[in-house]
């Protein structure tokens, strides 16, 4: 009796876990959404309002209006695409190895997704390649998705580096995208530089921290943008 | 000649640049009211209301460097003396930023995608001194 | 000791079942979102750029066209509202979502909505009307809304005919397109789309299969494209 009662508690408690678990994800696809998607589509349905108001008056400006929908539109497309391409491959390493969330070799996807995206991004990888624990390389995944992220949100069209870097005893992750022209196309909400603004940053430097590893992000002084994370891993063994 | 009031002198707050320049334009076809300013974070938004004395401030919630809710606190919030209306408009009707909205001294509360007849209805109400809140939040309230 | 391993055990199992659930989670708002927001995205950008295109010879009807587009992106956000659960903190978003979802009624919707965008679609309904499932009846309207999505894309201002009927026993909808001329003025952003394989479709017979269905997409032989799903229903009953 004790070991029944014992078993529905625990099914119980993975019934519970997995809740937990599902609500986490509905939140973090939300917040990522809300850029991606319901951010852009606000635009355009204001847009197309404020457009209404000068058609008469001023149909040039309207025109204008139009075109900022237009190209919103399309670029909403473009990065829902993306998002959805990381949430298939989160999804699908998942289920595949049933135990986890992706993993440092899924790197190549996401370059593979923000290069479909039209983002123009090199991919180097040096040293030797070492399995390391799910927590550190999750973390690894988590740093080039977020940064890739943010190079098509910020600088869009910029060149775009990832370096995966394997040392003997920790691991290196740099991303970086080359500056843009003042004068150059990039979204106007993007192009001011807020450090205190996105969470996704400070979330990432918070998760690296745990693993005792550092991350550090900042504008380039030729404008572009760097971001670093190096996390100690356990020295080869086995 | 005109015996009409003075226009509602309107200050629009939104990390977004096509949405503040979209409101604009919708705000500025009214004949009552007249935008006298943009802000594209929190700082600005307080700054810009400090310098203008807007009747009427458009507030988004997620801004850069200081979010609306904050930038709404210290514009209206406890203790303010003579404190311009705030209308937070944002894209999602969550409880708890309506909430945090009014706590922080807000007038109204407006999704961002309202049609353009209810933000302008919105903004004549707060400058009233009346209450909104959008139908949406209210129906889930 | 055998306790201690009995928790790990316990543990590791729970993990497994929150990694499986948010997998799960995942997939079915990335499904959904697709449906969603391309759907109502494209049809705006569709409606946008012929606003511009009659902006100086004929601005009422730009007018038209731009009420379309602010409407059509006030009900993407609504329904990205309840997909996302962010009203309910708690995380019924599901219920919530099921108790929205749009139904086999709305059908005339989505054609009348494509009609605006200037897709001339011809609309049968035989057999006799049921109330289905929940789930059954979003397939049946997911169905219609990405093979319409796709017909104002990949086959824009081609005849589309759409087709549901309902058995006794099962759902059947069809819709198809006639063939474009090679030459045809498809926007640039949806050629584009081509390569990238795209994921409408398949996201779609999965869903459908799931129901025990069948969804068959297939171009034919004048050039056109045919989408046809069939799913079992509930034999007529009370
Ligand atoms: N590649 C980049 N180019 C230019 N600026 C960048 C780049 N990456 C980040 N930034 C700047 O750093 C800020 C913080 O980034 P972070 O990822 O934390 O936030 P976000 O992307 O704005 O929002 P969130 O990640 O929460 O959706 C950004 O707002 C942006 O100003
Ligand atoms: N009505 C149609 N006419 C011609 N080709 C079509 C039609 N519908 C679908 N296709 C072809 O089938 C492919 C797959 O369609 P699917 O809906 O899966 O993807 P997509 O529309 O290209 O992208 P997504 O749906 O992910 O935005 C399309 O890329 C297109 O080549
Ligand atoms: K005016
Ligand atoms: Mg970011
Ligand atoms: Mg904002
Ligand atoms: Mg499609």
């Amino acid at each position: 009796r004790a070991v029944r009662r014992r078993r529905a508690e625990e099914a119980e408690r993975r019934r519970l876990a997995a809740g937990v678990a599902a609500a986490a994800e509905r939140a973090r696809i939300a917040r990522e959404l809300h850029d991606v998607v319901t951010h852009h589509v606000t635009a355009m349905v204001v847009q197309a309002d404020a457009a209404h108001f000068l058609l008469t008056s001023a149909p040039e400006r309207a025109g204008d209006n139009l075109t900022a929908v237009s190209d919103t539109g399309r670029r909403a497309l473009t990065e829902l695409r993306y998002l959805l391409g990381v949430l298939e491959a989160t999804g699908q390493s998942a289920s595949a190895t049933a135990d986890r969330a992706p993993t440092l070799g899924k790197v190549g996807d996401l370059v593979a997704q923000a290069r479909m995206s039209g983002q123009p991004v090199e991919f180097t990888e040096r040293g030797e390649w070492r399995a390391q624990s799910v927590d550190v390389e999750l973390a690894a995944y988590r740093v080039v998705q977020e940064a890739l992220t943010n190079a098509m949100k910020h600088a869009a069209g910029q060149r775009t580096q990832v370096l995966v870097q394997h040392g003997d005893d920790h691991l290196e992750i740099e991303v970086a995208t080359e500056g843009s022209a003042p004068s150059s196309a990039t979204a106007p909400a993007a192009r001011k530089v807020d450090r205190d603004g996105g969470r996704g940053l400070a979330g990432l430097r918070e998760r690296v921290r745990m693993l005792d590893g550092e991350l550090v992000a900042a504008p380039r002084p030729d404008g572009g943008f760097r971001v670093r994370a190096v996390i100690p891993t356990q020295p080869a063994q086995e | 000649m005109s015996d009409a009031p003075p226009p509602i002198r309107v200050l629009v707050c939104d990390d977004q640049a096509l949405v503040r320049t979209g409101y604009v334009t919708i705000f500025s076809s009214q004949p009552d009211l007249e935008v006298v300013g943009e802000a594209e974070n929190g700082h600005a938004a307080v700054e810009a209301a400090r310098r203008l004395r807007p009747d009427v401030v458009v507030m988004d919630i997620r801004m850069p460097l200081l979010d609306g809710i904050e930038a709404t606190r210290r514009l209206a919030g406890p203790g303010v003396v003579a404190p311009p209306k705030v209308l937070v408009v944002t894209t999602f009707n969550v409880d708890a930023y309506v909430y945090d909205a009014f706590r922080a001294g807000a007038s109204g509360f407006l999704l961002k995608d309202s049609p353009p007849a209810e933000l302008v209805a919105g903004i004549r109400t707060v400058a009233r001194g009346e209450a909104l809140l959008t139908p949406a939040v209210t129906r889930h309230l």
